[in-house]
């Protein structure tokens, strides 16, 4: 996956001496990720796994040259850590935090788009190229190396059919969590553009669910494009009810926008098949090999 | 987080922005009194926190004391959407020349502020947009540079004013952008903003949603999250809230919990599919405790309306022994016989489904089958 | 002058129905400017010497293709005008306005330097091209068109000089008014740049005064570069006790910062002309022909 | 605009910067009355609005109350650099540990704030700056960017501490910059920032200069300007300043006026070249009225240092025959003999000339000319 995935990664975890932030280190450590340092103001000089910690995201970047970042960080400071993490050149950040206020993300974006910073999340698993690295939180062991790309704006979801994928003989190229929350960062577009260009990748997966219009846009990013290679889709939230947020932030249908009608019409209208079930998606994928 | 209307005024007023004279009354007696000080013709308007309650008779005029006193008290009696109106706000009515509409929403496209104006006020501004998009005027607010004065102005100038009520209304448009930023409002609107017949403009009603998100920001909202009365939930909801899980009360008969927001709509869906009706969505979130797993069997159980429950797991984080270990607590506790459909794989997977098991409750692998399973158990429930 | 006072300058004036805005639209039309439009809020209709007045800077630029302003908008808005003007792709700002506040400055210049515009002021009396152009508040009558550019962070003075120097039959090429401010647009160094650039330019006058150290950095262009045009300079306020504002809110010695000597030091170890009086300055020009 | 170092404290304490324990007193009484509540040793210091007070014996410690109180005495007495002491600052003395530097400034050149830091507290910054450059942090601040937290702990952490202490520290920094921006400060600090025993941190002074450009913004501050009790100007300095007129006070006998801050120094510098010492700068601004001038001239005329008055003025948006005007009201209404020496040319310069040579006064074309007539007036006057 050529931007963002490149072979040379060097990673800092921000928020590393936290629960979740030691305890993922040691995950991702453990399927090969190329953990160079971690910051946690205020802990400077200790070690987290064999990894050095810093004060600051500068001196982690000056002394150990890391160019991504995965970010664990509580959600009132997870803002100020993505935006120090760009004044310090990173270019690659996983911001894995759930609950960032809204107002602080779309700062957050937008300076990443100043910048040209490719964020992942927030509210995100994270992304997992199997079986070489992983800059996320997703259980390893139900993906499997393959050439199926997925996309999803949901955790749990995604694992259930990867591991479908997977138990079918249908391993994954990449696995990329867009994240939960009504602004995230990477799009479905912005993915299948990445999925186009990357030769390993032959098929995709988008899973989508209510809220918002990425969906819709990716149908029409397909459809007037002629996108080359075959996408299937599942959209979650068919039972969902106006008004009401489904556990994600994002997923929400305000008035007529964001219902799942909406996106699986778009999609099918775009020729892309649409699952009903998780179950039916290696079927659906493999029909088009 | 909803904000009720007269909250919502009360923040605008106190930015500078014109809302209706008014008070807010909990009884017919209380509004008679408060109405004293007001100029007929009156406007009483119910305080709860569901859209419609117009069409619902949540609000009425009155060209008397008297008589708002009578309607404040028919209105007191009511009860919205399932929701109790326990307030009214009663309001002097604005001598409406043009209605307007001005809100600030998020653009998750553009992952930015949008700051939405159009002249035909007062209506569903998503039906405006759908029929009539040539009346709508949208300007997308860059987050560093800001809503600007001389956006605001550029908006009142599109709208057609000019002069010293284009500058008013631009004023106000800039002012509910601060108060859109203050309250980290992801939804904030003047709906209808009236154009009075001696050209002022004024607020007559609006409408404030907080982003949850940032409520540790703003603490005196905080805790309302969990009272019933300061929110459009149910006594449900609320205890869902108040131990940490993802809650949304549904129509149906079969009780839905899972791990992951997306599992548990994926669930609710595949149930439909297989011709049942979900009761609710609930999602206990990533790693839950045996304990969170209990509390969120005890809900579903505790509903009357639930005839079976199906439980979803699919273990990352969440260990399959402690969700055991949580349905098994839940099970005890309850005292409850309805039956519990159970799929529950991933983390921990043996232990979790050996826990189950030796108690004689059988584990599903599958989420179709779960899903297929809980709705043939719900028909013979109801047949 | 090529990089902003091109021979297609169309020209607007902001806070054109106040006073000074009236009186000087008049006088710069007079002199030939080409005023295009001119923006007041709340005032769109009307007309201003048969200049077309709108409420916004975006509806004045679409419909006169206006390309720079000049800024007579009182203090508390000036700031927000000159944003205006940016946001609606205006690439030369004359700020006449004093008593700007210096965090609205120091906002207006840091967007000034990302959309890359130049802006001369704030509490500047413009700039003049005699006897083509003028965007400013300076009496005409004391310029001649000639080849002596021009900069200074004086207004009056300015007009004391260029009287001397036209009466020495020593015309201008250009004279600029760079602000009195603490924070202002253009510098120095940016002139000196410009004028070397230009051809009608045969030498320069600095009019400097104490407080920053605009002309020390001048000087430290001048003799790294070895500035290839004769330079002389005037610095007003060798007699300014410490920590007093003289009259410009940027003129004031802070401790050991920005006294005269400091900056007549380093002028004249840069080898540039320092004269001791007004004038002067005509004679020490004169020498360098 | 600066702020007394007891306001300063006050503010930074209000945002939750840590301040010694102390109160202000007008009188030993008071001092004594309020030092009962501090814990000794104390330090009592003089409330003043000039830099250098310590050297002047403004600031003194005791170690009991009655010490304090006779120490206050004597400080309520005296007068620093003109200033009167009006009121004292008496507080607990911080057990110090070491003293730091921190402040906000305005970076002219780079067009930013800049934040300043150094291990070199308690010194005059500039001073450490010159000698000892590489004790001394700054770091530019973006305008748009802000400086954030991560900031403050960049500073700290460069400082050499760590932990605790450095995030404390950290938060300390960025509640500054928090507070220059709100109070649109052109410098903040805190020297020395001291460092206790116990690691805590503690602003042992603080200084903040208001953006005089921004006092609109500050309407608590703004009718300050006008007080002399509240600034360090003199009586004819705030004389001026209501007048709307720049004045500083200096320390000669010839008094200068002019338009324009540019040409008044210029003028004030040709003064000095001819061997004359002038009495004051003095501004009328950009077309001064007759009024203003004429107020502006009394000033000079009713100064008992001033010898001879001398005018500078080259006409442009102000015009001559104003002027002319403006000095005969003056020379009317205060019946002073002293000299004028006049340059009056620019708009209407052939009309103001008329007005004055029809009175007798004479009127010179060129500023070296008028500062050469002006010192050799004053030299008569005093030999």
């Amino acid at each position: 996956m050529e931007s963002f995935f490149s072979e040379d990664m060097r990673v800092l975890v921000q928020g590393i001496t936290g629960t979740q932030g030691r305890f993922h280190t040691r995950l991702m450590l453990d399927y090969g990720t190329n953990i160079v340092a971690g910051v946690t103001p205020g802990k400077r000089g200790g070690e987290v796994h064999g990894v050095p910690v810093y004060d600051t995201v500068e001196d982690a970047v000056r002394r150990n040259e890391a160019n991504a970042s995965i970010i664990f960080v509580p959600a009132p400071y997870a803002a100020e850590a993505a935006l120090e993490a760009m004044e310090a050149e990173i270019k690659t950040l996983v911001i894995i935090t759930e609950h960032i206020p809204i107002r602080d993300s779309i700062e957050v974006m937008s300076y990443a788009e100043k910048r040209g910073v490719i964020v992942i999340g927030p509210n995100t698993p994270g992304v997992i190229v199997p079986v070489s690295c992983k800059l996320g939180i997703m259980p390893a062991h139900v993906f499997k190396e393959g050439v199926v790309g997925v996309a999803s704006r949901s955790g749990t979801l995604t694992y259930e059919i990867a591991a479908e994928l997977s138990r079918s003989g249908l391993g994954q190229s990449i696995c990329l969590g867009l994240g939960g929350d009504p602004v995230v960062g990477l799009s479905f577009v912005d993915v299948l553009g990445m999925f186009e260009r990357d030769p390993k990748t032959e098929s995709i997966v988008l899973i989508g669910e209510i809220g918002g219009n990425a969906e819709e846009q990716a149908a029409e990013y397909i459809s007037s494009r002629r996108y080359p290679k075959p996408v299937v889709a599942f959209v979650a939230g068919r039972t969902a009810p106006r008004g009401k947020r489904m556990g994600h932030a994002g997923a929400i249908v305000m008035g007529e926008t964001g219902t799942a009608e909406s996106k699986i019409d778009a999609l099918k209208s775009a020729g892309v098949d649409v699952a009903e079930r998780t179950s039916d998606i290696p079927r659906l994928l493999s029909k088009s090999f | 987080m909803k904000l009720f209307e007269f909250e919502a005024k009360k923040i605008l007023a106190e930015h500078g922005i014109p809302t209706p004279r008014g008070a807010l009354a909990s009884s017919p007696a209380e509004a008679l009194k408060k109405s004293l000080t007001l100029k007929p013709p009156f406007v009483v308007k119910a305080q709860v926190l569901v859209a419609g309650r117009g069409k619902a008779g949540g609000i009425q005029f009155a060209t008397t004391v008297e008589q708002l006193s009578q309607i404040s008290g028919k209105i007191l009696e009511m009860e919205i959407k399932g929701l109790k109106v326990e307030r009214v706000l009663i309001e002097e009515k604005a001598r409406t020349k043009s209605e307007l509409y001005f809100g600030i929403a998020v653009d998750r496209s553009r992952r930015c502020y949008v700051a939405i104006a159009s002249t035909a006020g007062g209506m569903n501004i998503e039906e405006v947009a759908a029929r009539s998009p040539e009346r709508i005027i949208k300007l997308s607010v860059d987050p560093i540079f800001g809503f600007r004065n001389f956006h605001a102005t550029k908006i009142a100038s599109d709208l057609g004013y000019s002069g010293k009520s284009m500058m008013g209304l631009a004023g106000i448009f800039h002012r509910l952008y601060r108060v859109a930023l203050e309250y980290d409002a992801e939804l904030i609107e003047m709906n209808p903003l009236v154009e009075t017949d001696d050209e002022d403009f004024v607020a007559v009603d609006a409408r404030i949603i907080m982003d949850d998100n940032a409520l540790y920001r703003h603490p005196n909202f905080r805790e309302r999250l969990f009272e019933e009365k300061k929110t459009e939930l149910t006594h449900e909801e609320i205890r869902a809230r108040k131990a940490g899980l993802a809650y949304v009360k549904l129509e149906g008969d079969i009780g839905i919990m899972g791990n992951g927001a997306g599992l548990v709509m994926a669930t609710l869906d595949t149930v439909q599919l297989h011709g049942g009706k979900p009761a609710n969505f609930l999602d206990v979130g990533g790693g839950a405790s045996v304990d969170r797993v209990a509390e969120a069997l005890k809900i579903l159980l505790s509903d009357p309306r639930t005839s079976v429950v199906l439980i979803n797991i699919l273990g990352g984080i969440t260990r399959c022994d402690d969700v055991a270990k949580g349905i098994l607590e839940a099970k005890t506790k309850t005292s409850s016989s309805k039956p519990i459909v159970i799929r529950l794989v991933g983390t921990n997977e043996e232990e979790g489904q050996r826990i189950l098991t030796q108690r004689g409750i059988r584990v599903l692998n599958s989420m179709d089958e779960a899903a297929r399973e809980a709705v043939k158990v719900s028909r013979k429930k109801v047949s």
